[in-house]
């Protein structure tokens, strides 16, 4: 395997002065989907908002060879990292457009693309985002990710409460998606995980309890239910 | 309240360039056998929104005592133990300093610059069965508060009384004013004084807070009165007597106003020389050996006699009357030794009416000159301080 | 709360409309929820299923169309007297009392339900009825960290606490707004069992869910909507079966 | 009539520089919650350096005046920038605290100014033909009630622009919902929010200087003396809504005004009025619903 | 009172303690150590001492509206002033005896509050805060301008003090208005512990917290928030009367923001939601504002070259500043950082009263 795009050593996150991840360690190649999984309040989004530093951390982090563990959020974004939040946090007073113009910050965003992935968008292009729908939020919660380039996309809990036949077309724009740039998803559904994951990893109580390839783990039912308490059967 | 009591009191003998004069600190004085000091407490605005007035008062105040004690300090042998409290123009501090100086055996209280702490002080004087000498501060209601209260300075009614010069049987007066205690305390006077004279007396109240006082000055021009006394105090003047000279109003009638401190002679900009003032007191008000005296008492130390000055030099001069014939320990004697007293004080010949402790005093009519770009006050005319006497409050 | 012995629905809307400028978001849904019957309702994102329970609840007012909870026309009573009269529900995202402990979140609701609330001359103690009833309905979703303040928990801990919270507050008729959102695959059929045992309580319950598999296993009844329409109301074996829902909801996983 | 016409312009004037106040509070409100009960301050510190600068380049002058106004205006937005970088930025999202500490800085400003300037007004000598009046139909008009309305025109007109029509505007409105989403789209907001303080201080600056004139003097006090009005003009128009704030603007001095010189109850009608807006509609004449 | 005892025993003792030392203290001569003007007995002393607790008594009343309830108010002083200013006006205008005098102004404060009260709360958040603001000026607009000649306007109004006892009158009597004052601040105390600690109280916490959820639940928010909204303007009315008594006097400062601002800061200054910030914060301030003259005046002072000198010397200045800094620096106050270095966690004090004793 070539060398890692992100790097996560010894990463700890705190939230008023409360600890919320522990320590966690581990690579995100530069290519394919890499999910991370485990129960509710584990520490996933924590670890997320921990490495584009919205929550206060120690650790290593280090992207395409550069450490940006002590970089203000905005910088990291910079770089080329596209966050999507677990619960959408779309600007509720702006328009659909406006959420999707403020997101844009290269010459010419893909305007396009995200109209053909989400029409819907396009006709709601003047609707207050607050208003819109869960899924429609979730449209725009995406779309603003997937106006720039990217080279790293960091997804959270994308699929949420959002209806099955949404839930298929939003894996759909991330396989789409993960051929051009690597993901590094949170995700509870497995399905969706086992349509899209390269690799997992699995935390607990803010560690790392497992890593490797996804099929592996997912074939392994006993393994499933050991570290998540699924049955394997809800993969299919 | 603003959440504070009691300032501080400073050291006996006062403050800063006036402890050696008063000479109250002198160690030997405290053994004379003419008995123990007698503490007075002197509260007044050492902060706050009238710190000037209150400096001046208090300088004025240094110099009536080394006027009236010939530098020493001492009444007959005896100390005053004078203690200065700042009130910051706030009543809940001034009756906290009251208190604490009552507590600690003071029979004699004087000062404040403000007539919302006057009030206060007043009724800490009755309660207590203690001297109390008010300072500048112009509310009729303290002349016979009580008998335990006397004013140093003037009323809103001799100010009054001063524009009666101006009038004649018949003269239509309209009173432009606040719509505040003060403006209404001269309504009241105005309409108390004036009106025995035979003038009609109206009203043109504003309210207090208001800006704009364009419109009202178009209003006084449609009354057409013969005399427009403007009783005004505070920020809003300049905006105030620009709106009158604006819309002609100064061209119009006669116009008369109080003349406050230096600092307020900038206020009426182009009205300064159209306009009539009465006046408490300036330096040059009078010619006497008294005025002389807090003049350059004041020269010497670096300030300038100001509209307040003899407010503090009078309270002074009371203060030591008040030891020297009524004994600075009884109460009672003090009052009858104040009582219907008459003395010469800076602004000439002052009477203590017996009857309600009103203090009968001349009063000035001046004008305003450009001098150097400065404007300066020029003495137009004395008023008799019987001829401004104001009525006996009940 | 007294069960109501009367045959008639325990929740009926008629011709439920709500409008919001031009758009019209509910569209003359009209159904009946028998008393003891557990209801699904199911939709693509944007359907107006939130928003018919906002109606129901009154959060929002209709403009047109009646609520009868229990027989009764509860159209024009405000949030309160609905939730008194029995009403209760979660919301799509947790509402919470976030800086209260989680026994003190389920503690109030059972206040409420027992009485006295606003005495003063009642102090909560952790032996009085209200703490005792909280702490059973917090074993019931087993929810342990009881100290914890609520906006700390955990996306699906909140999901627990919200349950544990109807419970106390103990409505006859139950609104549900996808309850699973976000909670962890291992506990949901946990979550699936409080719920369904909220049912065989006697309650009426109102679903909302995504989860297809949970909402199927659990209801007798399905309610689709679509762009604010009542599309089908049916059995859920008929509802899958039905082509238009199909279409409009479920896509190509069925 | 010509009583009608003078009332008319005078509380037109006076609701121009009700505007420029309420103009930055609503801003400042509207685009960051924060309630800034220091706006007084950056108005009274304009209004000082204005005079300080008016008086040397010429007390009378168009000069003077002209380069009060500016050297105002800088003042205001330079203290507001400061405030926003030391005080208002370690607060990002607390508003509650961003009120509490501006309340401090107010209090703490007032009594600085008193420390240097004295705490009585200082009057001051306007240009001379600021001081004089146009005549409207028999009515009086002094010529500094045009410049000012004049001036709160033109800064509602670039207000406006600047929110719709700039990329600055856009990220001052998502800024104010959601701070962090704007940030991990990459966007450093606190420039943002420091600009907006700033032109909010530009704003008060204007109106600062232009007060001093209306009311021919400056004082600690001064500031104080408008933002009560202000705030209740800002809270009538709707909590940031710019256009609220200039209608509600306008209607409040008028009807202070006409109150005032008819019944001598200006204050009261004023307040009478807020209470009634708020009843009827609680978020104010155009503001948004439940924010 | 039982549970009240139980839970919160160990408090209400320290609590019962203070009281007993503070109700002795007048009689014993403990030196003043600097922060008194002279040893307890004194009369300066205890008029401060007496000023101070009235003051902690309406930083308490306060304290249940904006700690408790979470309603950022500008609005207090003018039911404090409806206290000091009625019972003045009634004195002055009435025959009445003191009690019944008191007794009409408390019924006249309970109306106002409630309605007022009523009207303000149709509103929530910073437009709360606007209409109690607006509420209180005008207020203090009326007063101002002595209508009727009844308040006197900025001159203000003295007592009359022809039906009020002797025994509370002149300095001789300090030591009466002082355990007056302290019954009031131990009274004012006591309400506000106990509907913090009722089930009302934890009501009202979870209005501030979640109102719609309230709703859901069957609550009445509205109400909720009306009974602490006029409790707190009740208690401040009952404060203001005794306040009227130990001044002889009221003044229009007692309907001022400037007064609404200043119990803000105090209830800051300790720690908002934290009773005991309250009445730590109120003492803190007043004495503070009192030092803070003496310095101001001070010659230290006045030898400093001007920028150390003019800022020093005022003493607002030196209390805004301080202000701005705990905002800053010490979030939870003087209540929460103590807190916080007992280990205790920060926000959460009130609430976890209930699991305390679980
Ligand atoms: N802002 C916060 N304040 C306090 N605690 C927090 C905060 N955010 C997260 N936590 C705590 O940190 C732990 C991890 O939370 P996190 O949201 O990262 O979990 P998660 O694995 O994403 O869970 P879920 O699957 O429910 O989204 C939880 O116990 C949660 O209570
Ligand atoms: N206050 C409002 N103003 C305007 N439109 C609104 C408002 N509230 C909801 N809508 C619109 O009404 C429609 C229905 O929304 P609702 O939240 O009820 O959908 P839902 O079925 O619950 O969807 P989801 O499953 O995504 O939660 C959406 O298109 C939404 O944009
Ligand atoms: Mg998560
Ligand atoms: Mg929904």
């Amino acid at each position: 395997m070539s060398a890692p795009l992100l790097t996560v050593e010894h990463l700890r996150a705190t939230v008023g002065g409360q600890q919320v991840v522990e320590d966690i360690t581990f690579e995100v190649p530069a290519t394919g989907v890499t999910a991370v999984l485990g129960r509710n309040g584990v520490g996933k989004s924590s670890t997320l908002k921990g490495i584009v530093g919205l929550y206060d951390r120690t650790g290593t982090v280090t992207f395409d060879g550069e450490r940006i563990d002590h970089e203000p959020t905005h910088r990291i974004i910079q770089r080329g990292i596209a966050y999507v939040p677990e619960d959408r946090e779309v600007f509720s007073m702006l328009t659909v457009e406006e959420n999707l113009t403020l997101a844009a910050r290269q010459d010419q965003p893909r305007w396009e693309f995200i109209h053909q992935l989400f029409p819907e968008l396009k006709q709601r292009a003047q609707q207050r985002a607050g208003t819109l729908s869960g899924g429609q939020q979730q449209m725009v919660s995406l779309g603003r990710a997937l106006i720039n380039d990217n080279r790293l996309l960091l997804v959270d809990e994308p699929t949420k409460g959002l209806a099955p036949k949404i839930v298929h077309e939003v894996a759909a724009v991330l396989d789409e998606a993960a051929r051009t740039v690597p993901i590094l998803l949170v995700e509870q559904n497995l399905q969706v995980i086992n349509r899209l994951a390269h690799r997992v990893v699995v935390i607990d109580s803010g560690r790392v309890v497992h890593t490797g390839d996804a099929r592996e783990l997912l074939d392994d039912t006993a393994r499933v239910q050991q570290l998540l308490g699924v049955h394997g059967e809800a993969t299919k | 309240p603003s959440a504070t009591p009691v300032d501080t009191e400073t050291t006996a003998g006062g403050g800063t360039t006036a402890a050696e004069t008063t000479g109250t600190e002198t160690s030997g004085s405290a053994e004379t056998p003419a008995g123990e000091p007698v503490k007075v407490a002197i509260i007044y605005s050492k902060t706050g929104p009238l710190a000037a007035y209150g400096e001046t008062y208090y300088q004025g105040f240094q110099a009536g005592l080394d006027y009236a004690t010939d530098g020493t300090g001492t009444v007959d042998g005896r100390e005053l133990e004078i203690t200065y409290t700042d009130d910051g123009g706030d009543p809940d501090k001034a009756v906290a300093a009251a208190k604490e100086a009552i507590g600690n055996g003071t029979k004699i209280m004087g000062g404040t610059v403000s007539s919302g702490v006057a009030g206060p002080l007043a009724e800490q004087a009755e309660q207590n069965k203690v001297l109390y000498i008010s300072g500048p501060a112009a509310a009729d209601a303290i002349t016979g508060a009580n008998r335990y209260t006397f004013r140093s300075g003037r009323q809103s009614l001799q100010d009054v009384a001063t524009t009666s010069g101006q009038i004649s049987e018949g003269s239509n007066v309209l009173v432009f004013a606040q719509n505040n205690a003060f403006g209404q305390g001269n309504v009241a006077a105005a309409k108390a004084v004036l009106e025995a004279k035979g003038a009609t007396v109206t009203e043109l109240l504003v309210p207090e807070a208001e800006t704009e006082f364009t419109p009202f000055a178009a209003r006084i021009l449609d009354a057409k009165p013969d005399l427009v006394f403007v009783a005004w105090a505070g920020a809003t003047s300049g905006a105030m007597w620009q709106a009158l000279s604006q819309q002609g109003v100064l061209e119009s009638t006669n116009v008369m106003t109080d003349l406050g401190d230096i600092s307020t002679y900038g206020a009426y900009g182009e009205a300064s020389d159209k306009v009539n003032f009465l006046n408490h007191y300036f330096a040059g008000a009078a010619d006497n050996e008294v005025n002389q005296a807090l003049v350059s008492y004041l020269e010497e130390g670096g300030h300038k006699a100001d509209l307040f000055s003899p407010d503090g030099f009078v309270a002074a001069q009371m203060i030591v009357q008040a030891v020297r014939e009524g004994g600075g320990d009884d109460v009672e004697e003090m009052i009858a030794a104040l009582e219907g007293w008459e003395f010469d004080a800076p602004k000439g010949p002052q009477q203590i009416r017996a009857s309600d402790h009103a203090m009968i005093q001349p009063m000035f009519v001046v004008k305003l000159k450009d001098e150097g770009g400065q404007w300066v006050p020029e003495l137009v005319e004395t008023m008799d301080g019987a001829d401004v006497a104001p009525p006996e409050a009940a | 709360m007294t069960q109501e012995t009367t045959v008639g629905p325990a929740l009926e809307v008629v011709d439920l409309s709500w409008q919001v400028g031009g758009a019209r978001i509910v569209r003359d849904v009209s159904l009946a929820v028998a008393p003891g019957e557990m209801v699904g309702v199911i939709g693509p994102n944007g359907a107006g299923k939130t928003s018919l329970f906002n109606l129901i609840s009154g959060i929002n007012p209709a403009s047109s169309g009646r609520v009868l909870l229990l027989g009764r026309d509860v159209t024009h009573r405000s949030v309160a007297s609905r939730a008194r009269d029995g009403l209760g529900r979660t919301f799509q995202t947790s509402s919470l009392f976030p800086r209260l402990s989680v026994l003190e979140n389920v503690r109030l609701a059972a206040q409420q339900r027992l009485g006295g609330t606003l005495s003063i001359l009642q102090f909560p103690r952790s032996a009085d009825d209200a703490t005792r009833l909280a702490r059973e309905m917090l074993d019931v979703v087993q929810l342990g960290s009881r100290r914890t303040a609520a906006g700390d928990l955990s996306h699906g801990d909140k999901r627990k606490l919200e349950i544990a919270v109807l419970l106390a507050q103990d409505p006859s008729v139950i609104l549900l707004d996808e309850p699973m959102a976000g909670v962890a695959h291992a506990d949901v059929p946990g979550l699936t069992e409080v719920i369904r045992d909220l049912n065989s309580l006697g309650k009426t319950v109102m679903i909302v869910e995504h989860h297809l598999e949970v909402v199927l296993g659990l209801v007798s009844r399905v309610a689709v909507m679509h762009h604010g329409e009542l599309l089908a109301f049916d059995e859920p074996g008929a509802i899958m079966a039905n082509p238009t829902v199909q279409s409009a909801y479920l896509g190509d996983i069925a | 009539m010509s009583t009608l016409i003078l009332l008319t312009f005078t509380g037109l004037g006076l609701g121009a520089l009700y505007f420029l106040v309420a103009s930055g509070l609503s801003l400042i409100y509207g685009l960051m919650g924060v309630l800034n009960f220091a706006h007084g301050s950056f108005l009274t510190l304009s209004a000082f350096a204005g005079f300080e600068v008016g008086r040397r380049l010429g007390a009378g002058t168009f000069t003077g005046f002209f380069g009060s106004i500016l050297v105002g205006a800088v003042v205001g937005g330079i203290f507001a920038a400061v405030t926003e970088l030391l005080l208002i930025r370690p607060l990002y999202k607390r508003h509650i605290e961003q009120l509490l500490v501006t309340v401090g800085l107010s209090l703490a400003t007032v009594a600085l100014f008193e420390g240097i300037w004295g705490p009585d007004p200082i009057f001051l000598d306007s240009s001379g033909w600021l001081r004089e009046t146009t005549e409207i139909l028999g009515a009086r008009i002094p010529n500094d009630r045009f410049v000012t309305i004049l001036a709160a025109i033109l800064v509602l007109g670039g207000l406006v622009l600047f929110l719709n029509k700039t990329r600055y505007g856009l990220i001052i409105r998502a800024g104010v919902e959601n701070r962090s989403m704007v940030t991990a789209l990459g966007i450093d907001v606190r420039r943002a929010f420091t600009l907006v303080f700033t032109i909010g201080g530009i704003a008060a600056g204007i109106g600062g200087v232009l007060a001093s004139h209306f009311f021919g003097y400056v004082s600690p006090l001064l500031g104080g003396s408008l933002l009560i009005f202000a705030f209740i003009v800002t809270v009538i128009g709707g909590m940031g809504s710019l256009a609220g704030a200039a209608i509600a603007s306008v209607l409040v001095a008028l009807l202070q005004q006409f109150a005032n010189f008819y019944l001598g109850i200006g204050d009261f009608i004023v307040v009478l009025l807020l209470g009634v807006v708020l009843l009827v509609r609680p978020q104010g004449l155009l503001g948004k619903a439940a924010a | 009172m039982k549970t009240l005892l139980a839970r919160e025993g160990r408090g209400y003792l320290i609590g019962l303690a203070v009281v007993v030392a503070l109700f002795v203290a007048p009689l014993l001569a403990i030196p003043g150590l600097g922060i008194l003007p002279g040893p307890t007995y004194s009369a300066g002393s205890m008029h401060l001492m007496a000023f101070t607790m009235l003051m902690v008594a309406v930083a308490l009343s306060y304290h249940l509206i904006f700690g408790v309830a979470g309603l950022l108010s500008f609005g207090h002083a003018l039911y404090f002033g409806v206290g000091v200013y009625g019972l003045a006006v009634v004195l002055r205008n009435t025959q009445l005896p003191l009690l019944a005098a008191a007794a009409v102004v408390l019924v006249i404060g309970i109306l106002i509050a409630n309605v007022l009260g009523a009207i303000s709360l149709r509103v929530s958040g910073i437009s709360f805060a606007m209409v109690t603001l607006a509420f209180a000026q005008a207020g203090n607009v009326l007063v101002r301008r002595n209508p009727g000649r009844l308040t006197g306007g900025e001159e203000g109004l003295t007592m009359a003090t022809d039906n009020v006892p002797d025994l509370l009158i002149g300095v001789v009597n300090t030591r009466n208005l002082y355990w007056v004052a302290l019954i009031t601040v131990a009274v004012v105390y006591v309400i506000v512990a106990w509907i913090e600690n009722s089930r009302l109280g934890h009501n009202v916490a979870a209005v501030r917290e979640n109102e719609t959820r309230v709703r859901v639940l069957g609550g009445r928010p509205y109400l909720v928030k009306l009974i602490a909204f006029a409790v707190g303007g009740t208690l401040a009315t009952f404060t203001g009367m005794v306040f009227l008594l130990l001044q002889s006097g009221a003044s229009a400062t007692a309907v001022s923001t400037e007064f609404t601002i200043s119990l803000l800061t105090m209830v800051v200054l300790g720690g908002v939601g934290s009773r005991w910030g309250a009445v730590v914060g109120a003492i803190i301030y007043t004495l503070l504002n009192q030092r803070l003259n003496a310095l101001a005046s001070s010659p230290a002072i006045a030898d400093l070259p001007a920028v150390l000198r003019i800022p020093l010397s005022e003493p607002m200045f030196i209390l805004g500043t301080l202000f701005i800094l705990i905002v800053l620096f010490l979030p939870g106050g003087v209540s929460g950082t103590l807190n916080r270095m007992v280990g205790r966690r920060r926000g959460r004090h009130p609430r976890e009263a209930l699991e305390d004793i679980t």
